[in-house]
């Protein structure tokens, strides 16, 4: 393979981190996999780079390989790493460990996994500057309460005497960002800081990161796979694939003239809050990474470039500056900016549904499940307290024949539980479920099989949905055979049908879920799903695991087998813009409550409830032209156990306005026929304080987008 | 926390009943009878049934059990069908030779198995990992009965360093004793040593796997500290307990090395009031063994959630 | 005309290259039966590689005495009770690779043998507890609630004894036959397994696909049987090898006790108790069935690791 | 009153600290001092009337006296006894003892005629129900005309009449005890200092013993004993070579050529009656027909089992139940020879042509399972197939297993005459009759023996059951297996008695310096 090294465009400043060339090969039993390959990046003080890539693109690699501290079967086969001229690759691992938490420092994805468990906040701050900043035990403390003051900690006495699981994960990410702080870094390595927070949590994160950077003039690198994250923070992005960079720019340069294929994919993946099934499907990039033992000789992303040539596949690309600051891998890129719609999918057919009058296919009122807290187990030794945990408080929704109810919420807020109760899965409390006018009973155990028929459920984690041990076909016959009425001998049959019909190979029907990819495992639960022909499909969170690209597909699945079926789905997420794009209908949870509802464009227009609005404004957009109000909840949902009093929401609600939240529930206005709002805030007030929610600076270009 | 207490009172009383029952059950089911053990073979029928008669043993088995059972708990543990003393003394004596030798034995092997078992982990598949992982699978594969005898061949009779036999006398003062109980608890710790490096050594490699330990290795702390502070803190948990639970174990279980070394401790006791068939003993004895072995995994669960703050703090 | 999907990679597993067969096909319990034996297949050549010389090790200890085992009696140069009293306690030779005993009779063919009788009543033993085991082990998981909670109590009554005496108590009572030795051994073993069983089951019963099966109306014996069961194979097929390691141990110890099985059987637990007297004139009496015990048990406690990894989709050593 | 918990303390002796300053000052002799240890199984019920087992008489007559004591040679000996002299009527029916003077019990009582008959009416006792039950059945009464005198009226003569008072049993009890299982008030050379059940027992030296040795010097010379309670042979041997006990009793025959070999132990052997023999049930299927027991005979090679069982440490028996210790009472018979041939005949006379296959049980205790394990394969060779079945020994006594099972190995300890064996177990309806064998010759010589006083009858009479027992008796009898006691080294002054059991008279017992 040719060095494609070009040096990187000059800059005013020196450069903090100068990566030239570097590649990362992994060991293993079937070989050398070489999981980057010569990937240069500088980034300057006071620069944020995003480096950005779907899973498995070796972003994490580059940042381990950064700081050399690579697996043990890792090795960086050539390139060299600057820090400020240092070349860390010829330091020993003595002299390596000094500039760890010295120099360069870490943030890590999973906050709640790199807190020790067993020590003390504060002491795991200070310790860094006890042994980097020679500190004393009582001045190293000082420096801690100091640095958690620093991130925003309210209390940081108290925050500091505390362990790991007492705090919430934006609490513990703040920690994280505070150690790496402490000692003044030269280089802030992030990465996927927020990955694993809520909507609102990321979004008072990434705050309170582009304030603190600003500050300490630190350069960043920072890893995350959400473009709306790159677009918010980042100066510079980089994007990964398969271990190479294909294009590398700052950041309005990237989003503006997208100079790659793959990046224009890529970004075209992403739903958006303001477009819905009706109007577009997701772009999606056909097929998948290759494989890091079977990369092909030419340009990498050539199998899945809908404009690759015959020369693409043969040779590979050299990176070339397109223009000053702003290189691709890609060798058309010229024509790229041309083909706004490369991936993009012919316009939507689905229809509208009926019209929202239509028939009711679940009318869920009232539905509460509130669950016994008893003690077992050694836990159960420390605890006191109530012994309720109101996880759904009261939700009536309504879902209707051929539409999309979508639900959302933080976590925590009680939708899973809700869905279950609705699936009969965990038996609701009290309420009353009414599906197709038969009420259901609480419990499957207790529902016919002529009902169980009508609901079925896709669950989010696609490695536990299907039975590791069944095939694929297997998996999808037995429905077919309990519920769907089908002889045996036309099981194969219907198998190969749905399996066709989630877009997936008939061969499929005989791999066992292991040998499949994420996306896979999650249509071959769609399609045992779809075997019992239900009305109603609960969706909980069937995508957020997955890549945007796979993301992306699976909407467009769902949303078409709907369009051909006409089912209902009940549709969960946190992805304010995953509900937008397929839902008709939008409800809002929060602390088991039903806050907002109401026809998916109505509820995303404003007047929004308080919470929604935060919702909203935390969303990251992958679009840098795009300006939110900056609305931050503040903590996190308070536990299901201790409910406020009065509006429940009044803990974190921006717009408060009184004693009255504290101590009444709001009552139910109406904002439209189908549109009622939560709130003791009226709503014409409602509508004047959230007329600039979101904005975009730049000149309209085709109009439709626009102040919304 | 005081109802979770009661709960597992509550649960450990009905264990000790239950076992207590199993084994009353059991010893009755034996062939044999204590009268015509105890006078021998030579006595006459007669005095076999008078025997018999005076010890109570004619009654319904419910209620011999339940009379016995009664006067357990209220302390008054009775008296010897073989020996006519009182059995509360003879097994709470032999308890201390058990503990005694429990305590050497741990002392011997946990610190032992632990630095096995960290270091092993930190040389994952490395030579030193195999080389530990190997002599402590062996170690596990010797029985008591075979190291215990190899032992005594070589240190206590070829050279004479320490006494072949362990049947101390109650009154020898501990630091004599010491010399006694460190052939057995040597036994003991070779089948145990093995265990605890293995589960040392799985949990150290699962800490080390954290990703807060390769947070702090990337904070630049030095690498003693790293161990010591983050990952031994952590990885020992489960080693803490497993120690723990190991008690009951210790206390009632080491029948093998007590018989090898002729050592007074609690598992031979047992087997003598089994062989006699004296029911009283054998039920006080295994009473104390499931205690203890109970109150241990108690003691383990209780110290889990003490040394664990996610646990201890849990609201 | 939407592209076929392509494989991502999923954060967990690694995929790997896929045969092609026939579709043709079904059942569940082929494909568990399948997989088991593929995941083990898939793993197999990391272990015979430079890195598990151990696990290799393991099984090639226990294929040799299970080859024993079938072909010992045939192989033995003398009959395990064939007496020569003229030859007692000879010192291993030429004649008597392991020696002679105090019968005069041949140490070697009596390991031979003996390794029959002891995989037999081990292997027995230990199957008859991982059944059992399993099946109260997943009732108890499954069910939960009350049922778990009387099940679990009992399990714990029975850990609470002592395994050696409870086995001592049982043994003097019905009395020491090689069947009540294995239906003992089974018996203590019962918990240990149960317990396995039960918090596989526990995690298990809340998965996804679980509730999928709830959901289109299974019968509980269906979930049990059919969903749930596959999956506890794997760390039961590693419990199993555990427990039979333990039930060689147990079978020693109680032969040396003098509460296994009747001589002249040639139990090696029993070959040592014996053998213990003449220790001191002719150590080889002891040595060679304690060594055999003793590489038994390390060879099943190896290979019972290598299964670990080889059931584990990843190869991870985890305890 | 119950027992105390913890170690229990004997009495301390208060009032014989004054007695002592009566004895004249003991002779300097460097053989006092040091403390024996020995190890052996725990005994059970420490009563007298009821000891059994050889642990028992072992720990029995370190703390008490016989009243007539029974030597090395098999005889009574008067100086070791606390009768200073006994006499006999002429007509044979009653015996008179004189009583030493000045034996004084633990607790300082003096010992007198009163506690004598008190002991020996307690073991003649029914309701009491001891063993010796019927072995004094034959007295009528028991007088004590003053302090030192004892006269005991037989209701037949009994030659043997002194050694069955030596019986293990007839160990001096005090007349005013009422728990003896508690409380333990003895006569003897040692008190019990402390009783650990289970566990040890551990006696001190008596200052004020009666006996003196030969020089006049005090007895006995050890401060103390220490009887560890270790039942397994093994771990005894391994304590004894480690050095932490002093002797082994009923050394295993495996074990003699281990410590001659070790400078530190040294092995004591003396010839005795005990045995282990094989006993058939004549009253069943198959051995009711005699052709069948003489077959099981003819197919044992005795030498084969002497050598393999107990290392040749005895002599072969005749399979009659006495040994060449009982001198011209002993008939030599020529040593059976083995014939397989002529064994294979008899049994198939007796309808088993292919051979037969028969359950055995056998103690778990050595040397039991060698010899069953060898006469096993012996048996193989007449196609008879013996299925073994062993046993823990308290099994086979305590459930009445060795009275029972058609084919048993019983282990038999001497008695000091001839007479007990065939009172106990072969004659018709013998209280131990494990054989069930009834045979009206061997009844009426028996019952001549037990009464006959002249010495030349009762030996003709002995000899012809010895020929009966040769013809046609119920038994195998590979060997009388010799005494055997692996002790330290420097132990001396030992001297094996013959008694049940096979202890050693401790009193004279000391340690070389
Ligand atoms: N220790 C290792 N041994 C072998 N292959 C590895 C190892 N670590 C990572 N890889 C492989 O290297 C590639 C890049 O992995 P990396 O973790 O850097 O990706 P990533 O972009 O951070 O993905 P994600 O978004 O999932 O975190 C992947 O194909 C991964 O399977
Ligand atoms: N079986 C249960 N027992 C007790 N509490 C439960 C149980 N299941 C859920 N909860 C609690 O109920 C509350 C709501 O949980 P739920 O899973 O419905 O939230 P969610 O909105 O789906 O969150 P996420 O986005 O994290 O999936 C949480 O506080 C959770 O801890
Ligand atoms: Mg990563
Ligand atoms: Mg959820």
């Amino acid at each position: 393979m040719m060095s494609n090294g070009v040096a990187p465009p000059s800059q005013s400043t020196e450069p903090v981190l100068q990566v030239t060339d570097l590649s990362v090969v992994y060991n293993t039993e079937k070989g050398p996999l070489p999981a980057v390959r010569h990937v240069s990046l500088r980034i300057g003080q006071g620069e944020i780079y995003g480096l950005v890539g779907e899973s498995g693109s070796g972003k994490t690699t580059v940042a381990r390989a950064v700081v050399r501290y690579l697996p043990a079967n890792g090795a960086v086969s050539g390139g060299s790493v600057l820090l400020n001229k240092l070349d860390l690759m010829g330091l020993s691992p003595v002299q390596m460990r000094r500039v760890w938490g010295s120099q360069i420092t870490m943030v890590h994805q999973d906050p709640s996994a790199a807190v020790n468990p067993s020590i003390p906040i504060g002491e795991q701050i200070a310790e860094v500057a006890r042994v980097h900043l020679g500190m004393d035990r009582r001045q190293a403390r000082e420096k801690a309460l100091q640095m958690l003051n620093q991130v925003g900690m309210s209390d940081p006495e108290a925050v500091a005497g505390r362990y790991a699981h007492q705090l919430s994960g934006g609490m513990l990410q703040r920690v994280l960002i505070a150690t790496a702080l402490t000692t003044n870094p030269q280089l802030l390595i992030m990465d996927e800081p927020t990955t694993a927070l809520d909507v609102t949590t990321e979004a008072v994160i990434l705050d309170l990161v582009h304030d603190l950077l600003e500050q300490y003039q630190t350069a960043v690198l920072y890893i995350t796979h959400n473009l709306g994250v790159v677009a918010r923070i980042a100066t510079r992005v980089g994007v990964l694939y398969a271990g190479e960079l294909m294009e590398e720019g700052a950041v309005p340069d990237v989003f503006k003239r997208k100079l790659h294929p793959y990046t224009l994919g890529l970004l075209g993946c992403v739903p958006r809050v303001d477009i819905s099934k009706h109007d577009v499907e997701l772009n999606t990039i056909p097929g998948s990474i290759p494989p890091l033992d079977g990369l092909p000789s030419g340009c990498i992303f050539a199998p899945r470039c809908p404009m690759a040539e015959d020369a693409c596949r043969l040779e590979h690309p050299t990176q070339v500056e397109a223009e000053p600051g702003h290189l691709t891998a890609c060798r058309r890129w010229q024509a790229v900016p041309r083909l706004p719609d490369l991936f993009a999918a012919p316009q939507s057919e689905i229809e509208r549904g009926e019209t929202p009058e239509g028939s009711l296919v679940l009318d869920a009122r009232n539905v509460a499940k509130h669950f016994k807290l008893r003690g077992m187990g050694v836990a159960a030794l420390w605890r006191r307290g109530p012994s309720e945990l109101r996880a759904v408080d009261d939700i009536s929704i309504r879902v209707r024949k051929g539409h999309t109810m979508g639900i959302v919420g933080e976590s925590g807020c009680g939708k899973t539980t809700f869905a279950r109760c609705v699936a009969g899965l965990v038996e609701a409390s009290c309420g009353e479920m009414i599906l197709e006018g038969e009420p259901l009973a609480y419990s499957v155990a207790h529902r016919p099989l002529s009902v169980l028929r009508k609901i079925q459920m896709v669950f989010q984690n696609p490695d536990a949905s299907l039975n590791p041990q069944l095939s694929v076909g297997a998996c999808i016959g037995r429905p077919l055979i309990m519920l769907g009425d089908t002889p045996r001998n036309q099981v194969g049959q219907r198998v190969r049908d749905l399996l066709r019909a989630v877009n997936l190979p008939e061969a499929y029907a005989d791999r066992l879920p292991h040998e499949l990819s994420g996306g896979e495992k999650q249509r071959v639960a769609i399609a045992r799903a779809l075997a019992a022909n239900p009305t109603l499909m609960i969706c909980d969170e069937p995508i957020s695991s997955l890549d945007v690209s796979v993301q992306a597909s699976l909407m467009n699945l769902l949303v078409r087998l709907q369009g051909a079926q006409g089912t209902s789905y009940l549709f969960i997420s946190h992805d304010l813009a995953a509900v937008r794009h397929v839902s008709d209908w939008i409800a809002v949870v929060y602390l088991g409550r039903l806050w907002e509802v109401g026809p998916a464009e109505e509820v995303f227009s404003p007047p929004f409830h308080p919470y929604t609005e935060a919702l909203l404004s935390a969303l990251p957009i992958p679009d840098p032209d795009v300006r939110q109000k900056r609305i931050r909840l503040l903590g996190s949902v308070p536990s299901a156990v201790h409910i406020p009093p009065g509006c429940r929401f009044h803990t974190r609600c921006p717009h408060k306005i009184g004693a009255v939240c504290e101590t009444e529930e709001p009552a139910w206005q109406n904002v439209a026929r189908y549109h009622s709002i939560c709130c003791h805030i009226p709503v014409d007030e409602l509508c004047d304080l959230q007329r600039h929610l979101l904005r975009v600076e730049r000149p309209a270009p085709g109009g439709k987008e626009g102040e919304r | 926390m005081t109802t979770y207490l009661v709960r597992r009172f509550a649960f450990i009383l009905l264990t000790i009943i239950a076992a207590s029952l199993v084994i009353f059950v059991a010893t009755r089911m034996m062939p044999g009878d204590v009268a015509r053990v105890m006078l021998g073979q030579f006595a006459t029928d007669q005095a076999v049934e008078n025997l018999r008669e005076e010890l109570g043993l004619n009654r319904p088995a419910h209620v011999q059990y339940l009379d016995w059972l009664i006067h357990f708990l209220t302390g008054d543990w009775g008296v010897s069908l073989v020996n006519r003393l009182e059995v509360r003394g003879m097994v709470l004596q032999r308890l201390g030779n058990s503990l005694k030798l429990a305590a050497l034995s741990l002392g011997i092997y946990v610190p032992l198995g632990i630095l096995l078992g960290v270091v092993a982990a930190l040389n994952r598949e490395g030579p030193v990992d195999q080389a530990i992982s190997g002599l402590s699978m062996a170690l596990v594969g010797l029985p008591e009965f075979v190291t215990g005898l190899v032992l005594i061949a070589f240190v206590a009779i070829s050279w004479r360093l320490l006494p072949a036999n362990s049947s101390i006398d109650p009154d020898t003062p501990l630091r004599e004793a010491f010399k006694y109980l460190i052939l057995p608890a040597i036994t003991v710790s070779l089948t145990s040593l093995g265990y605890i490096a293995r589960m040392t050594r799985a949990s150290t490699i699962n800490v080390l796997r954290a990703d807060y330990v390769r947070a702090a290795e990337l904070k630049g702390l030095p690498r003693r500290q790293v161990l010591l502070k983050h990952v031994l803190r952590n990885s020992l948990l489960p080693t803490v307990t497993v120690v723990a639970m190991g008690i009951g174990w210790l206390i009632g279980g080491l029948i093998v090395t007590e018989s090898v070394y002729g050592y007074p401790g609690l598992g031979r006791l047992l087997v003598y009031g089994i062989q006699r068939r004296d029911l009283i003993l054998v039920q006080a004895v295994s009473m104390v063994i499931v205690t203890i072995y109970s109150f241990s995994n108690l003691v383990a669960d209780i110290l889990y959630g003490v040394l664990n703050p996610r646990i201890r703090l849990a609201d | 005309m939407e592209p076929k999907e392509g494989r991502t990679h999923s954060k967990r597993g690694s995929s790997s290259p896929i045969v092609e067969r026939p579709a043709s096909r079904a059942t569940a319990v082929w494909s568990r039966l399948r997989n088991v034996p593929r995941t083990a297949g898939r793993n197999l050549p990391r272990l015979a590689g430079r890195r598990q010389p151990a696990a290799v090790m393991g099984f090639g200890i226990m294929l040799f005495f299970v080859v024993m085992a079938v072909v010992g009696p045939l192989v033995a140069p003398y009959g395990y009770a064939a007496q020569a009293i003229s030859n007692r306690l000879h010192a291993p030779s030429g004649q008597h690779w392991f020696g002679t005993d105090q019968y005069g009779r041949d140490i070697f063919s009596r390991v031979l043998v003996g390794s029959r009788h002891v995989l037999v009543v081990a292997g027995s033993g230990a199957l008859i507890a991982v059944l059992m085991g399993l099946t109260l082990g997943l009732v108890s998981g499954y069910f939960g609630g009350l049922l778990d909670e009387v099940i679990m109590r009992l399990m714990d009554v029975l850990l609470s004894i002592p395994p050696l005496l409870l086995a001592m108590v049982i043994l003097g009572t019905v009395g020491p036959s090689r069947a009540n030795v294995i239906l003992v051994v089974g018996f203590l073993y019962i918990p240990m397994v149960a317990r396995v069983v039960r918090s596989v089951v526990l995690d298990l019963k809340t998965r996804e696909f679980v509730e999928a099966a709830r959901l289109r109306g299974e019968r509980s014996h269906y979930i049990m049987f059919r969903e749930i069961l596959p999956s506890v194979l794997p760390p039961l097929a590693v419990e199993a090898s555990m427990r039979f390691s333990y039930a060689i141990f147990l079978v020693a110890s109680l032969g040396f006790l003098g509460l296994g099985v009747q001589p002249p059987t040639p139990d090696w637990g029993l070959m040592v108790g014996e053998a213990r007297t003449w220790f001191a004139q002719a150590p080889w009496v002891l040595l060679f069935p304690a060594g055999a015990v003793a590489l038994l048990v390390v060879g099943v406690g190896f290979a019972s690791d290598g299964l670990r990894r080889m059931l584990l989709p990843g190869g991870a050593s985890q305890l | 009153t119950t027992a105390t918990p913890e170690p229990t303390k004997a009495p301390e002796p208060t009032a014989p600290a004054q007695a002592a300053t009566q004895a004249p000052p003991a002779p300097t002799s460097n053989k006092y001092g040091g403390i024996l240890r020995h190890a052996y199984y725990a005994p059970g019920f420490l009563d007298p009337a009821f000891l059994s087992s050889v642990a028992d008489d072992e720990v029995g007559k370190i703390w008490h006296d016989f009243l007539v004591f029974i030597g090395e040679d098999n005889q009574p000996d008067v100086t070791r006894s606390v009768a200073e002299s006994w006499a006999v009527s002429d007509d044979g029916l009653a015996w008179t003892f004189k009583l030493r003077q000045g034996v004084l019990f633990h607790d300082g009582k003096k010992m007198t005629s009163r506690d004598v008959k008190f002991t020996f009416d307690r073991l003649r006792d029914p309701e009491v129900g001891a063993a010796t039950v019927d072995m004094y059945k034959n007295i009528t009464d028991i007088q004590a005309p003053d302090d030192y005198t004892v006269v005991i009226h037989l209701s037949n003569t009994n030659p043997d009449f002194l050694k069955d008072l030596g019986d293990y049993h007839g160990l001096i009890m005090d007349a005013d005890g009422t728990d003896f299982a508690t409380q333990w008030n003895g006569t003897g050379a040692f008190m019990i200092k402390s009783y650990l059940p289970e566990e040890r027992l551990v006696f001190q030296r008596n200052p004020n013993y009666w006996l003196k040795d030969e020089e006049g010097n005090q007895l006995p010379y050890l401060d103390g004993m220490e009887f560890i309670f270790l039942g397994d042979p093994a771990a005894q041997i391994d304590a004894l070579r480690g050095g932490q006990i002093d002797y082994v009793l009923y050394l295993p025959p495996e074990y003699v050529q281990v410590l001659k070999d070790d400078p530190n132990t040294d092995v004591v052997s003396s010839r005795s009656n005990t045995t282990w023999l094989i006993r058939m049930r004549s009253d069943e299927e198959p051995f009711s027909d005699v052709r069948v027991r003489q077959a099981f005979r003819m197919a044992t090679d005795r030498k084969a089992i002497l050598e393999g069982a107990i290392s040749g440490l005895g002599v072969t028996g005749r399979d009659t139940p006495f040994g060449p210790v009982y001198g011209d009472f002993y008939l030599d018979l020529e040593e059976p020879v083995r014939d397989v041939d002529s064994a294979k005949q008899l049994l198939a006379e007796a309808g088993y042509p292919n051979g037969l296959e028969i359950d055995m049980s056998v103690q778990e205790t050595s040397p039991a399972p060698a010899i069953a394990t060898i006469w096993k394969e012996q048996l193989a060779e007449i196609g008879v197939t013996l299925n073994l079945q062993i046993i823990p020994a308290n099994v086979y006594y305590g459930e009445e297993l060795w009275s029972t099972v058609k084919l048993g190995i019983t282990d038999w300890g001497a008695r000091p005459y001839p007479q007990p064996y065939l009172a106990l177990a072969y004659t018709c309806g013998a209280p131990w009759n494990e054989s069930h064998w009834c045979d009206e010759e061997l009844d009426e010589i028996a019952a001549m023996t037990a009464k006959e006083m002249d010495r030349a009858k009762r030996t003709a009479g002995y000899h012809r059951i010895q020929e009966i027992f040769a013809e046609r008796g119920p038994l195998v009898v590979p060997f009388f297996v010799d005494n055997l006691w692996g002790v330290n080294a420097k132990l001396a002054g030992l001297r094996p008695t013959m008694g049940l059991g096979t202890a050693l008279d401790l009193r004279y017992v000391y340690f070389e310096k």
